[in-house]
């Protein structure tokens, strides 16, 4: 530091040094103290928000990194996520998003899907034929893809690149058929905004910061490994 | 003279800086454009004219997690629960019950009063007094007992994983398997997307089931010939719309048709060619309901649906006879 | 994988509680596959570590550059190098500015775990503040990177307007902090008029805003940091601290006078000892008259605060819900009915939403009245630094406003030739880019 | 440094063009941006008005080929726009980016070759150090105290906001209380068994409002109504309405004090006509502990929670009624049971009405073949359980609260009936106006014209005021002020007396006395017995046709403008 005394120092009037050295003391210790409590509490936090040590009797033990159980570090680390259980397809999440298109996608879970020939979530209400023309569809972007596999089953597909985000056929879906297609926020998309736009405006309050290792909150995979 | 054009300059750069600010802070949050074009509340309201005059009574069972109920011919009231089934009198007021072996998913009883309580892949038959008699079984693993009726000589069970109805004899034995995809009428066989799968027993020991991936209604002779069906699917009230509708079937006095669906959850007559007749109650009777209630029909011709929320039974009597 | 598991377990559960459905799956005989909802991953966890250690690295730089090397252009340089980076490459998410609220939000709310990389971002700048000065305004803060920039035809604001104006800066901090610590969202961010910017997407609002800023900025130098920046106010209180701090000349002032004008932030202070000052008992009756007042101004701002409560617990979704159910019901498709429809599909009872509600507001209340205090002392504590002189025989920065940006050095004729003398830089090309 | 600048020039002047070219260039671009992204709004995949007018004509008529074909094409057109829109924006920014900073890079060279030595000789003298303190001072103090009294002037506005909102309602509203044995307990129209009579003895029978004489209290009611107070616990309710607004009100008992107020719109808002004797807000509403439930002139029916936070609001339907409508509600069990008779020659529907508590939902409705009449129905508890008793021009029926099914019925041939039945020594009491005093034995099932009816009478038949009983006494009274006092078994008439005045409200009894309410405020206490006599007079100086409501020690009584609460000092 020889050259910043050379050139940069300022000389003080000693009191007045005294004093403005205790306080900068003060504050670094303060900072300090700030760091080594968020590393802390960030070391010994268990992915469900619960202290990992919390099982040992006394806190104490937290304070040693030894005792803590060395945790992933992308466990702590957050996105936003939203719960399709609270999601009332307002339609805010197409356009409340700092992306244009938005980050919310919606996305199907084929487990839960009923593969029918007449899906609420592709057609719109009353459709008079069951064809894939501009009428019939529901998607104001014509997103879904409906393919036929074998009678009576037709797949549906999201097609991302055109997904808006605006959940007109999650709540056809939810509200005629099996609940299998959901909104959720694709995270290759999402800039994961200190605060959220969407989560700001979201009436149903279905934004929440989750776990970066499980990013995706899906309804219960009914379909699942049956009996 | 600078430092007037410099004080100028400045205070015109706050104006444009507060201004700049102002834009920003009094911005109201922007609201979420509601999802226009799909008003799902609208397309669940009942057309008040359609709705058949009728006064409610509503008994409240004992047992608590109701999932199906059935009639007997002295009208009595059977109501199964996860934990057994509860046989009420015709007024509501508590009979007897008893524990099932398993958790009751469908319940029916046979014209001589055995209880036939489904689930999983078993048919349990207990007699009156909650006595087990017997177990039939389809003996496939995978299979899902989501209704069950009793004919005179054949018990038929209707299972919802293998797409299939199930009839046994009396004794539980002979199991043939009824409804399978066959290429000329019925290309697909039984569509089933979600856990409903309905049968009725017509008077003359034949069959009616639900095929509700078709919308429609399909009728079988009592060895397992297709006859004949009816129903179309659609929004409007006589139409069946929806994934898997109608969800439930019944048949009342005179082989008319009682029918009960989930997301619109309503509850429908027909005549017995399948003409539309009216609705017993729409969706707003409902609040907060998605499935499609378990009804019955009662040899005085009053329907009876089972309400899960409250845990009660509504008995609806129809003004008009049938 | 996990995930399913866990969400197929929690499945079991909610179907043997409540005997839910199953969705039987059709039977396919064309041996249809079924495909899988593709679920792309978030950005590698790496970046956080990244940006710290980038940052820490920056902020080192930056300090060598302004206190050792005397270099504009290597600040210059570094500057343009975290715009992109911080800015342009990390979209300015997160930024020390933003982190304030994390800090905050995670002081007041145990439940919150604060990402590493934000408690890096608000303690580094504070700590290298506290010992060099305010380097990272001056190269590595990607706001004020992008202002500094723009800096063309700077004009001197009159000293009183530019005090008037370094008030609201304590204004955004006090209320960022309050609604933050509160729950109630993160305003600092929500009012950030670059980060737009730096995703090439959003608010036309937003962008409005922040052109007109930084067309400001051609004339008036770094509005933002210097009017509105609450993260400055800690840098600045740190930086009068100093350890160490840039100094106009490298050795000695010979009060040449050429740097008078060199600052574009009007940062340096002129000597005063040769000046009368005003006549001493005058002052010190002002300076007891206005530490009379200071507690009565804190008791005003804390009532004016507390006053507000209404106001700014609209911000808490809680709060909003309870307003939602108090009343008739709304018009559908307005924002009330919505979250009605939302409060009836969650099937909660209004009155534990109303107790909450009432909770939160008796919190930012008992937060308005500190907040306010703060800023009321904030606004007595600025009359007394006018009202004190100290005196000075030669030029120096200001060390709570120097952002340490270099501009002054090659203004002074003894750097000139300290760098003929150590002989590093060529004089043609130390460029000068002093106004 | 001339020759220097000399050679330079050039380069200057190159920077500067190119600075300036990028800057029109990214100006022009910035234009082309924002049209863009008004593009991109225009075409929002979420808002196409043209496309649902398509749709709407091909569900009409399907075979409509131009309409389909127009509507795809707008569908396509529409959704090529918006994402070309947005394509453009991006690239856009990128191309703005670059132009700004080749701008910013021509104009750093040309302030750099601009660049001068500073001249400090040239510098003015800088402001006085003192001077620019003082107004710095200045306007330091100017602007925080600008935001203080910013602050202040929105923290007040927003304080007036919710000044009278529930919040600060129920925080200055005294605790509540479930109106236990004892307590305060008169939860709908004429008590709580609909017979207008309480057995409270500390009532005072004479007071004087102008001096205040045992007035505990009196306050005015905002908006006008016939409906009567009711009381539970420490609190009163009662309506009020005029042609476009509803509001339910909620006082303090004790010290007569407006706890809140709530406004009442099922958002029909539809105008119905009354006359002026009957006002838009004359059912008295009923009180089940938890919820007031209210019913006004246009078929609103609400329900509003003791503190003010409504529960529902629905609409029963437009009343077709010659007078307005006037029935009260009545609570039982889960249900609120309104009898809403409509006229049939201006097509309206009698009904029997029965709504949920908990949601306005409708449970059922029972047809009923009467025309319109403004009685309250009875509910009476018989051996074969409850029963409730509507009384109309045409006929008395008693239906199943649970089910709305009709049990028995009696045909009777008055016309404008108005009072209200009565349950007395087992009979249940009917007045109906221009016809007969009906005293029915509720035993019975189908029309049990012929088999129930216990006695009529001839005279005694009131036209507007209900009927009291007290014991085996029944009092009938009649707007023209005839009342007669009649033997509730046998229906012999014990007395008759003219009281030379005119009533609207019923005649309600409080341990030995009854009180009876002029239309102009006059309050004739008698002894409720077997002979008339008159125990004290007072008056409430001003209009009232509305029926007190008792509490333990006080009467609250309703004028046309205020409340009254009197009791003894």
């Amino acid at each position: 530091m020889a050259g910043i005394e050379k050139y940069g120092a300022v000389k003080l009037v000693t009191r007045r040094g005294f004093v403005v050295g205790a306080l900068r003391a003060l504050c670094l210790t303060l900072l300090g103290w700030l760091g080594g409590a968020a590393f802390l509490r960030w070391k010994c936090l268990g992915v469900d928000g619960t202290w990992a040590c919390g099982a040992c009797p006394d806190r104490a033990a937290c304070r040693f990194a030894a005792a803590l159980p060395s945790k992933p570090a992308s466990g702590r680390r957050m996105v936003w996520q939203l719960d399709p259980k609270k999601c009332i397809q307002c339609g805010g999440c197409a356009v409340n998003c700092v992306r244009q298109p938005s980050a919310v996608k919606c996305v199907h879970s084929f487990e839960m899907c009923g593969y029918c020939r007449l899906c609420f979530g592709f057609f719109q209400p009353g459709a008079k034929t069951l064809t894939s023309a501009a009428e019939n569809q529901l998607c104001p972007t014509g997103a879904i893809r409906r393919k036929f596999i074998e009678e009576p089953y037709y797949e549906y597909t999201i097609d991302e690149s055109l997904c808006i985000g605006c959940g007109r056929c999650v709540k056809g879906c939810a509200a005629f058929g099996n609940g299998s297609l959901m909104l959720q926020v694709r995270h290759d998309l999402c800039l994961n905004c200190n605060e959220c736009a969407i989560a700001r405006r979201c009436p149903a309050s279905a934004f929440s910061l989750v776990p970066a290792d499980r990013p995706y909150l899906f309804k219960p995979q009914a379909g699942k490994g049956q009996p | 003279m600078k430092t007037f054009l410099n004080t100028a300059l400045a205070a015109g750069a706050v104006a444009v800086l507060i201004a700049a600010m102002y834009f920003l802070f009094s911005r109201p949050c922007r609201e979420p454009a509601c999802s226009a074009g799909y008003d799902a509340a609208a397309l669940k309201r009942t057309d008040p004219a359609l709705v058949l005059e009728s006064s409610l009574k509503i008994i409240r069972p004992r047992m608590t997690n109701l999932a199906a109920i059935a009639v007997d011919r002295g009208g009595n009231i059977y109501a199964g629960s996860d934990a057994g089934v509860e046989i009420l009198d015709s007024n509501g007021t508590h009979v007897a019950s008893f524990t099932a072996v398993g958790p009751v998913r469908c319940l029916a009883v046979t014209p001589d009063n055995l209880v036939l309580a489904g689930g999983g892949d078993s048919v349990a038959v207990y007699a009156g007094d909650g006595a087990l008699e017997k177990t039939f079984c389809t003996g496939a693993p995978e299979s899902m007992i989501t209704s069950v009726v009793g004919a005179s000589n054949f018990v038929f069970a209707a299972d919802c994983a293998r797409r299939v109805i199930w009839r046994f004899d009396r004794a539980g034995g002979a199991p043939l398997v009824i409804g399978e995809r066959d290429g000329d009428q019925r290309k697909a066989g039984f569509v089933v997307p979600s856990v409903s799968f309905d049968l009725a027993a017509a008077a003359d020991g034949s069959l009616w089931a639900v095929n509700p991936g078709e919308h429609r209604l399909e009728h079988f002779s009592g060895d397992g010939r297709f006859i004949s069906s009816w129903g179309k699917a659609g929004l409007a009230a006589p139409e069946f719309c929806g994934c898997c509708n109608p969800a439930h079937i019944a048949l009342g006095p005179g082989g008319s048709f009682v029918t009960s669906e989930k997301h619109i959850v309503r509850i429908k007559v027909y005549d017995k060619s399948g003409v539309f007749k009216g609705v017993v109650c729409g969706a707003e009777d409902w609040p907060g309901e998605a499935a499609a209630p378990d009804i019955a029909v009662d040899p005085a011709g009053r329907v009876l649906a089972l309400d899960r929320r409250a845990n009660a039974i509504r008995i609806y009597t129809l003004a008009t006879p049938w | 994988m996990k995930i399913y598991a866990a969400l197929f377990a929690l499945l079991l559960a909610v179907l043997s509680a409540r005997g839910e459905n199953r969705f039987p799956m059709p039977q396919f005989e064309s041996g249809y596959a079924m495909p899988a909802a593709a679920e792309p991953g978030a950005h590698p966890g790496l970046f956080e570590a990244l940006d710290a250690a980038v940052l820490l690295g920056a902020l080192s730089l930056a300090a060598w550059l302004v206190l050792r090397r005397r270099s504009r252009r290597g600040v210059l340089l570094l500057s343009v190098f975290s715009l992109l980076y911080f800015g342009f490459w990390r979209r300015g998410c997160i930024c020390p500015v933003g982190s304030i609220q994390n800090v905050a939000l995670w002081l007041f709310d145990g439940g919150y775990v604060i990402p590493l990389s934000a408690a890096a971002f608000f303690i580094l700048p504070l700590a290298f503040a506290l010992l060099f000065g305010r380097v990272f305004c001056a190269a590595v803060c990607p706001l004020g990177a992008v202002q500094d920039l723009v800096v063309l035809f700077p004009v001197r604001i009159p000293r009183h307007l530019a005090r008037a104006l370094g008030f609201f800066p304590y204004l955004f901090l006090a209320l960022g902090v309050l609604l933050a610590s509160a729950g109630a969202g993160f305003m600092i961010c929500r009012y950030d008029p670059f980060v737009a910017f730096f995703r090439l997407s959003g608010d036309l609002a937003a962008l409005a805003a922040g052109a007109a800023l930084l067309l400001l900025g051609v004339f008036v130098a770094r509005p933002y940091c210097r009017f509105m920046c609450p993260y400055g106010v800690l840098l600045n209180w740190m930086s009068r601290l100093s350890k160490w701090h840039a100094s106009i000349y490298p050795d000695e002032c010979v009060q040449c006078r050429l740097c008078e004008r060199a600052c574009p932030f009007d940062a340096i202070l002129v000597p005063n000892s040769s000046l009368v000052p005003e006549p001493r008992e005058k002052g010190a009756r002002r300076l007891t008259a206005l530490l009379a007042l200071l507690p009565f101004l804190a008791l005003a701002g804390g009532w004016a605060g507390a006053s507000l409560d209404a106001k700014l617990s609209a911000n808490h979704p809680v709060v909003r819900q309870a307003d939602a159910l108090k009343g008739a019901p709304a018009a559908s498709g307005s924002f009330k009915s919505k979250m009605l429809e939302s409060f009836a599909l969650g099937g909660g009872k209004a009155e534990d939403v109303r107790a909450r509600a009432a909770a939160v507001r008796e919190k930012i209340r008992l937060g308005g009245w500190i907040a306010g205090g703060f800023l009321g002392a904030a606004l007595g504590l600025g009359l007394i630094g006018v009202s004190i002189r100290r005196s000075r025989d030669s030029y120096e920065p200001d060390r709570g406003e120097c952002l340490s940006c270099a501009r002054c050095f090659m203004s002074c004729p003894r750097e000139h030739l300290r760098l003929r003398g150590g002989g590093k830089i060529e004089p043609e090309n130390g460029g000068a880019h002093g106004g | 440094m001339e020759a220097e600048k000399k050679e330079r020039r050039p380069l200057h002047l190159a920077a500067g063009a190119a600075a300036l070219a990028a800057c029109a260039f990214s100006v022009l671009l910035s234009i082309l941006m924002v049209s863009s992204l008004f593009d991109a709004r225009a075409s929002s995949p979420l808002a196409r008005p043209e496309l649902d007018q398509w749709r709407a004509a091909l569900q009409a008529d399907p075979a409509n080929a131009a309409a389909r074909d127009a509507l795809r094409s707008f569908d396509l057109a529409a959704r090529k726009m918006y994402f070309g829109s947005l394509a453009s924006l991006r690239t856009g920014a990128w191309l703005l980016l670059g132009a700004a900073a080749a701008a910013l890079l021509g104009f750093k060279a040309v302030a750099f070759y601009r660049r001068r030595l500073p001249d400090p000789r040239s510098y003015p003298q800088d402001e006085d150090p003192l001077e620019s303190a003082g107004l710095a001072r200045f306007t330091l103090a100017a602007t925080g105290l600008a935001l203080l009294a910013g602050a202040v002037a929105l923290g007040l506005k927003a304080r007036a906001g919710a000044a009278d909102s529930a919040r600060r309602a129920v925080r200055e509203a005294p605790p509540l209380a479930s109106a236990p044995a004892g307590e305060a307990l008169w939860p709908g129209f004429r008590g709580p068994a609909g017979s207008g009579a309480c057995a409270f003895t500390n009532l005072p029978v004479t007071w004087d409002v102008k001096k205040g004489m045992n007035i505990r209290w009196k306050s005015a009611v905002p908006l006008p109504g016939r409906s009567s107070p009711v009381i539970w616990g420490n609190r009163v309710f009662l309506t009020g309405a005029t042609k476009d607004k509803r509001e339910v009100y909620c006082y303090d008992l004790a010290a007569g004090t407006l706890l809140w107020r709530a406004s009442v719109d099922s958002g029909a808002c539809r105008a119905v006509e009354v006359m002026d004797d009957t006002g838009f807000a004359a059912p008295t509403p009923v009180l089940d502990g938890t919820n007031v439930y209210a019913v006004f002139a246009n078929g609103d029916v609400a329900a509003v929670d003791f503190c003010s936070e409504p529960r529902w609001t629905v609409n029963i339907g437009l009343p077709v009624n010659s007078y307005g409508f006037a029935s009260s509600p009545v609570a039982y069990r889960d249900k609120i049971i309104i009898q809403f008779d409509n006229n049939p020659d201006k097509g309206g529907v009698s009904e029997l009405v029965a709504l949920a508590k908990a949601s306005g939902r409708s449970l059922w409705k029972t047809r009923r073949p009467v025309a319109d009449s403004w009685p309250t129905p009875l509910l009476i508890e018989t051996l074969a359980g409850p029963q409730l008793v509507a009384a109309a021009n045409e006929s008395i029926i008693a239906y199943n609260p649970d089910s709305g099914a009709e049990i028995w019925s009696v045909a009777c041939r008055g016309s404008d009936s108005s009072p209200s039945p009565l349950f007395a020594e087992g009979l249940v009491i009917a007045p109906v106006t221009h016809d007969k005093v009906y005293a029915i034995r509720p035993g019975g099932r189908g029309d049990v014209s012929q088999s129930a009816v216990a006695w009529t009478s001839e005279d005694g038949v009131s036209d507007v005021p209900s009927p009291a009983a007290a014991g085996e006494l029944v009092f009938l009274l009649q707007s023209d002020g005839t009342l007669a006092c009649f033997g509730a078994a046998d229906g012999k008439k014990a007395w008759e007396a003219g009281l030379e005045k005119y009533f609207y409200a019923s005649p309600v009894i409080a341990g030995e006395n009854m009180y009876l309410v002029s239309r102009e405020g006059e309050v004739l206490v008698l002894k409720a017995g077997p002979r008339h006599e008159e125990v004290a007079r007072a008056s409430l100086g001003e209009p009232s046709d509305c029926t007190p409501a008792f509490a333990p020690g006080c009467i609250v009584m309703r004028g046309a403008s205020n409340l009254f609460c009197i009791a003894v000092k």
